[in-house]
């Protein structure tokens, strides 16, 4: 299993962790994010996202965000998977698994990518609600502004 | 020279497409490729102080040079997560 | 499945997920926390872990950790899992998971909480190292203890 | 009256028993407990400022009053996680 993945399958949480650790003897904690789809976003019902990727471009920014990571907390293994296409509510978008010798830098390097996979990975979600549908837009993609990687490290609490 | 233009999302609903091909003249760079899209399609252009770019799956800037065959991405703001 | 527990049994975090997240249309973010055992500690080379519980007041601090989280998170649905009896290296001594509308939230309830079971939790470990064994001992179990829960809220970077 | 005293972890292990049943006098506090406890056994003496108390299975303090049948434990400081 890849260390990173942009998928249309279902994201297995267990399998990624379970690859991670593999021979992990040294390592005593193990952070995870699960981004869920919601039912309601700001005043919408949901019925179901669509998410569409530049996908070799999104794999090389979620390699360099575990590159990133690991130039900040050298002891840590991350592995990142994010998933395409229709997902209904209550599926898991992406999800993140950090490994480390501590919990500080497990927890630190898992904050920190899920807050960088918003600001520089090319994935863009369709939101269909009751009523009609919207792309949601969010941060211009910028992977060389330090400003936003710094405040991405800040709210790592690292 | 050909280029493939590729657009994304909420920029490819706007241009009624996900990839064209375009001839630009040589020593284009980014910017002239995107001044010949919104030219043809003016509606892309309130993407211009929000998208990102791309040029063959690396992310660019509006001043870096073309080349014949380049795949050439313009993108929204994102949303992943 | 207990949102909290107590158990010789090889813990389950998906399982607790699972259990956290059913029904929870409206959550977008599951935090996690898994501790393992690692094969050094202090420059010993650990063989095996030995966990021991005052049971009945290790689930009742188990479960004034999630009340705690849930006066300061209120949205967030808190899971706790702690391992005893023998473990081997590699294994799941604590699962820990935390489930909220937001990423903010779970990261920083979860985070909390595997700092106050390490404050307030009535469990001991004892390290089979090459040579010997050692009860490790951390700190003075005081739920009262105001300073010692703002000191884990502030590691929470809530 | 009597109470159960219970130990855990290392000091299970200076004092060679997990649980203990010991007559006190009555109106004896938490502390009343301990000093019997540890004039009985002075190795666990070392523990006398870094331990928790509980009565019942719940937190509680040196000046705590104990009851005929209670469950008095002394705890040594936690390692979990």
């Amino acid at each position: 299993m890849a260390q990173v993945a942009i998928t249309a399958e279902r994201l297995d949480l267990e399998a990624l962790t379970t690859e991670l650790v593999r021979e992990a003897r040294g390592d005593g904690a193990v952070a995870t994010f699960t981004g869920l789809v919601r039912d309601h976003n700001q005043g919408r019902n949901v019925c179901f996202l669509e998410y569409e990727a530049y996908e070799p471009l999104a794999v090389r920014a979620l390699h360099r965000i575990v590159d990133e990571a690991r130039a900040t907390w050298p002891d840590v293994r991350l592995g990142l998977h994010h998933r395409i296409g229709r997902l209904e509510i209550g599926e898991a978008s992406i999800v993140i698994v950090a490994v480390s010798p501590h919990r500080s830098d497990a927890f630190a390097a898992c904050r920190y990518a899920i807050e960088r996979v918003k600001q520089i990975v090319p994935i863009w979600k369709r939101e269909h609600f009751e009523g009609g549908d919207v792309w949601l837009e969010g941060a211009t993609a910028d992977p060389d502004d330090e400003n936003a990687r710094q405040a991405a490290q800040r709210i790592a609490c690292a | 020279m050909r280029v493939t233009i590729r657009l994304f999302a909420r920029l490819r609903d706007l241009a009624g497409a996900a990839e064209l091909v375009r001839e630009v003249p040589d020593h284009a760079t980014v910017q002239t490729v995107w001044n010949a899209l919104k030219s043809e399609m003016p509606s892309l252009v309130e993407y211009e102080r929000t998208m990102s770019v791309a040029v063959n799956a690396e992310y660019s800037r509006m001043g870096a040079a073309v080349h014949e065959g380049d795949e050439v991405a313009f993108l929204p703001p994102v949303s992943g997560g």
